[in-house]
């Protein structure tokens, strides 16, 4: 009971830090908001049982605020996000998302309790993971017995994405991307 | 099914070599070549029954799955083909681009994508390979660097990152109901009446109509596809459309949630819409890339026209218009970029008498717009034919008439090209023009047989039986209650 | 950017080699305690781009150049495909098993144990620490004044 | 109720993404969504007092089929983090170029392709 509620206001805090991020002009103040929210999602994952999320997600965070500052906001510190004009068009949008949420919140609430996972109810791999894991692998971190061994190609999949988007950053900012006689064609 | 892994494993390895090896070196052509003719003729040899791989030596219930049927094949050739097509055809048209090694890694890394996403029998990692393809995808149509390019690229990437988060969102949505990755054990403990499924349904919807272009979600597809360098334009409106989104909204529909629980009448309405918005605003374009984007738009529409019949002969006419408009706009965006890459202009308003310039990108040009327009020989006749039929023979009369209608108005496409392309003065700045090198020629004039010849999978009844009704037997089969049981 | 002022440098130069050392470690114990590669990796990248803020480009490069951790990132993702590659080309082996578990188990909670997985907790660190860094500098060092205009 | 939450964080996320006009502000929105999305599947994969699913050294495994959470989760989420930060890195790597071709980072001035 006591995690649920300090997950609650820990909720509350990065929902009023996104309403923050939206509405504050200085663009520096946001990027160092998200690193605060992303903080209090690392302490929302450690209060649930996922240290290993913990650690990746306050790495992840800081750097995540390291490129976005270093990278962009370094370059341009006198602009201002400009979002003056934006309200007119920015009302039926919510209005829409608003509508969105009341429709899905009669599903939401039959989600499954909080506190009551649902692998409990089934056959399913992660029972089969816990009970057998140590066993098969011989990692006590049953995560990484996951990650690597019963659902290695997925790890491979995630290692190809962040390869495509390194070389994709690289081909990206790259000086010359088209040969010099087909411009002067 | 010992082939299967091959199909991610090889492309991969050929992108991560390709990125290392010298930029300028003509060995970069010879293995990207190589690799792609290779996987092109390796999905031939792929088993016509169904199979399941098991991927780590794990079973459904513990570990991740690889499958193949009838339907995946099908689609697997026409990505493996079109992807070799394209392969080849840039090895004149990138002449004009820095950094060819890695173009041809971000080729590869879509195509393992691709390959991922179509055998993967795991929502999870239809999720991590749906992600590798797009990423390769946006980085691919900004790769001339100009502004404009890059400009589409970050809005594609927007509406990209979206829908893949949407479908993130029901996956976990998923998962919270069943305790299950696999499709198929999913599908067999998910109860389609609970308000839960509703919201799966909703959010897996907008994600792939979004990844597929269908009407409200159109937007960015133009922008996209007429950006990107044009081999790319034709992977991406040829067959990556279609492997993220409409062969994964084949499968969500009709195998996971079961035909009778999706809106499919809604889906056949959009599909009527966007028919015609694309070729309405295909009508109205000067940039030819761009109308031929459009004109994809209008095409896919016809496609979730046949899928929202859900009747058997309209998933046939659906797939068999999947793969004649794999194969008609490939064959014109390669003419595009012939254009393109020989007179430097893309405005037709700019361009003229080039059929005695140019005589084999006419004739390309001339055989995919009459395809795609559905001159009688030609493949998209039989697929749109197909289609009316079916609408006629599900008494859905309306959306009959106007498809027709629609159709006609495609039609109407190649006299504007004609006149203003290819009849006419030559414009002084266009005199010196010359015709493509040949290695843009022989891949225009491969798909202009398969533009011809496409229409005999339907009237060929051996054929017929192997490739659609076997695929569109996959589908009717409806959901996966008990596959898991029956899997050998 | 040259890099900051001499406080942040001392700093600097003293935990770089704490921070590399708890990444590796973080690496090298993911099958036994919390972490793992990704997280190792991400730590390890943590610590390049801290020498690279505060004693700018030159010094950075020295420690380890743009073009060496490109490599190093490639050959991260080439090695996690070949250890999955390993068990296809083996017969009765199929794509991603666990090889080496078959042949050298190790004892649990030790580091050497749980087959490949070890290894490919070490290719991921390699791999997610070299392509960080990688994104790291081409973003932080992008001089559009190089860029060639479009015609 | 946290679900409810959770999903609100999402729809922010969302509209953060539509409405706003500068780059980096739509950069963090869809970073926030891609962490609502994951603290959605952590939420489902909690116990009442669940521990890790990490054994000691000493520890009966079975006991971890008693008291331990949902670990096949944190797998997604652990692949789904780093596959955030792959796209964010790419979006920011376009919008530096997308700021020098344009001089802005106003998404609203960023408009030379009609329609």
């Amino acid at each position: 009971m006591m995690v649920e509620i300090a997950i609650f206001f820990l909720l509350i805090f990065m929902i009023i830090g996104m309403l923050f991020v939206l509405e504050i002009e200085n663009l520096l103040s946001a990027v160092v908001m998200m690193g605060a929210i992303g903080f209090g999602l690392s302490v929302i994952f450690l209060l649930l049982g996922a240290p290993d999320l913990a650690i990746v997600q306050i790495a992840v965070e800081v750097i995540s605020v390291v490129i976005l500052i270093r990278a962009t906001i370094h370059r341009d510190i006198k602009e201002r996000a400009d979002e003056s004009l934006s309200n007119i068009s920015s009302i039926p949008l919510l209005v829409c998302i608003f509508f969105f949420f009341l429709m899905i919140y009669p599903a939401l609430r039959l989600l499954p309790t909080f506190g009551e996972p649902v692998f409990l109810n089934f056959y399913s791999s992660s029972v089969y993971y816990l009970r057998d894991g140590f066993h098969l692998t011989g990692a006590p971190n049953i995560v990484s017995a996951i990650i690597l061994d019963f659902r290695a190609y997925d790890t491979l999949g995630e290692a190809i994405v962040l390869f495509t988007s390194v070389i994709g950053a690289l081909s990206i900012l790259r000086y010359r991307n088209r040969k010099k006689e087909h411009n002067a064609s | 099914m010992g082939l299967l892994p091959a199909f991610v494993a090889i492309p991969l390895l050929t992108a991560l070599v390709l990125n290392i090896v010298e930029q300028k070196s003509w060995y970069t052509h010879i293995l990207a070549l190589s690799s792609s003719i290779f996987l092109a003729v390796l999905s031939f040899f792929t088993p016509q029954t169904h199979g399941i791989y098991y991927v780590g030596g794990f079973g459904p219930h513990i570990g991740i799955n690889m499958m193949i049927d009838p339907l995946n094949r099908l689609i697997l050739i026409v990505v493996q083909v079109i992807v070799m097509l394209a392969c080849w055809y840039s090895v004149g048209y990138m002449e004009h681009y820095t950094s060819k090694s890695r173009f041809y890694a971000f080729v590869f890394l879509m195509l393992a994508g691709m390959n991922g996403i179509i055998l993967t029998a795991d929502f999870f990692n239809f999720y991590v390979f749906m992600e590798i393809a797009t990423l390769a995808s946006y980085v691919l149509v900004s790769y001339g660097g100009r502004s404009y390019e890059l400009e589409a690229s970050f809005k594609y990437m927007i509406l990209g990152s979206i829908s893949s988060l949407f479908m993130l969102l029901g996956i976990a949505l998923i998962y919270s109901q069943t305790a299950a990755l696999n499709m198929m054990v999913a599908a067999e403990r998910i109860d389609p009446a609970h308000p839960v499924t509703f919201l799966i349904i909703v959010l897996f919807l907008a994600g792939l109509g979004l990844k597929s272009a269908i009407f409200p979600f159109h937007s960015w597809l133009p922008d996209a596809h007429s950006s990107a360098p044009a081999p790319i334009s034709a992977i991406l409106s040829g067959v990556l459309i279609k492997a993220v989104g409409i062969y994964v909204m084949l499968r969500f529909v009709f195998n996971f949630i079961g035909s009778e629980n999706a809106p499919l009448t809604m889906l056949a309405w959009l599909g009527v819409i966007g028919a015609f918005v694309g070729v309405v605003l295909a009508l109205g374009q000067k940039d030819l890339k761009r109308l031929l984007a459009c004109s994809s738009v209008s095409q896919v529409g016809y496609i979730f026209i046949g899928i929202g019949l859900g009747t058997p002969l309209g998933l046939a006419g659906a797939l068999l218009h999947l793969i004649s408009h794999s194969a008609s706009k490939s064959l014109l965006f390669f003419s595009a970029g012939s254009i393109e890459y020989s007179a430097n202009e893309r405005n037709i308003t700019l361009l003229g008498g080039l059929k005695k310039l140019m005589p084999w990108t006419h004739l390309g040009n001339f055989i995919g717009f009459s395809a795609i327009g559905g001159i009688p020989p030609l493949s998209g006749f039989w697929s749109k034919l197909l289609i009316l039929l079916a609408c006629v023979s599900a008494g859905q009369w309306l959306i009959g008439l106007l498809a027709a209608l629609f159709a006609i108005m495609t039609l109407s496409l190649l006299p504007k090209i004609e006149k203003n392309v290819f009849t006419g003065d030559i414009p002084e700045h266009l005199k010196k023009t010359k015709e493509s090198p040949s290695s843009m020629i022989i891949p225009m004039i491969v798909l202009s047989f398969f533009c011809l010849g496409i229409g005999l999978i339907y009237l060929v009844p051996s054929w017929n039986q192997n490739i659609l009704t076997s695929a569109v037997e996959v589908l009717m089969d409806g959901r996966w209650l008990g596959a898991i049981n029956n899997v050998p | 950017m040259s890099g900051m002022t001499g406080i942040v440098k001392t700093v600097a130069e003293w935990i770089k080699g704490f921070i590399l050392f708890y990444g590796v470690y973080i690496v090298l114990q993911g099958h036994l305690t919390p972490g793992g590669g990704f997280a190792g990796g991400v730590i390890i990248a943590c610590s390049f781009i801290m020498m690279e803020l505060a004693f700018g480009k030159q010094r950075a490069e020295k420690e380890l150049s743009e073009h060496g951790s490109h490599l190093l990132d490639e050959f991260g993702a080439i090695a996690i495909l070949l250890l999955g590659l390993w068990g296809y080309f083996l017969p009765q082996m199929p794509f991603f098993s666990n090889v080496l578990l078959e042949y050298w188990p190790g004892s649990p909670f030790h580091i050497i144990s749980a087959g490949s997985i070890p290894l490919i907790n070490l290719a991921i660190g390699i791999k997610v620490g070299t392509g960080l860094y990688t994104i790291f500098v081409s973003l932080a060092e992008y001089k559009p004044e190089l860029q060639e205009k479009e015609e | 109720m946290i679900y409810t939450l959770c999903i609100i964080l999402f729809l922010l996320g969302l509209y953060g993404v539509l409405v706003k006009r500068n780059i980096i502000k739509i950069i963090i929105s869809l970073a926030m969504m891609n962490n609502a999305v994951n603290l959605f599947l952590i939420l489902l994969a909690y116990r009442s007092n669940g521990v890790a699913p990490i054994l000691d050294p000493g520890m009966d495994p079975s006991i971890l089929l008693e008291t331990s959470v949902d670990p096949l989760p944190q797998a997604l989420v652990l692949t789904s983090v780093v596959i955030g930060l792959g796209v964010t890195a790419l979006m920011v790597a376009l919008a530096i170029r997308l700021y020098h071709a344009y001089g802005t980072f106003d998404i609203t001035k960023i408009r030379k392709l009609k329609g």
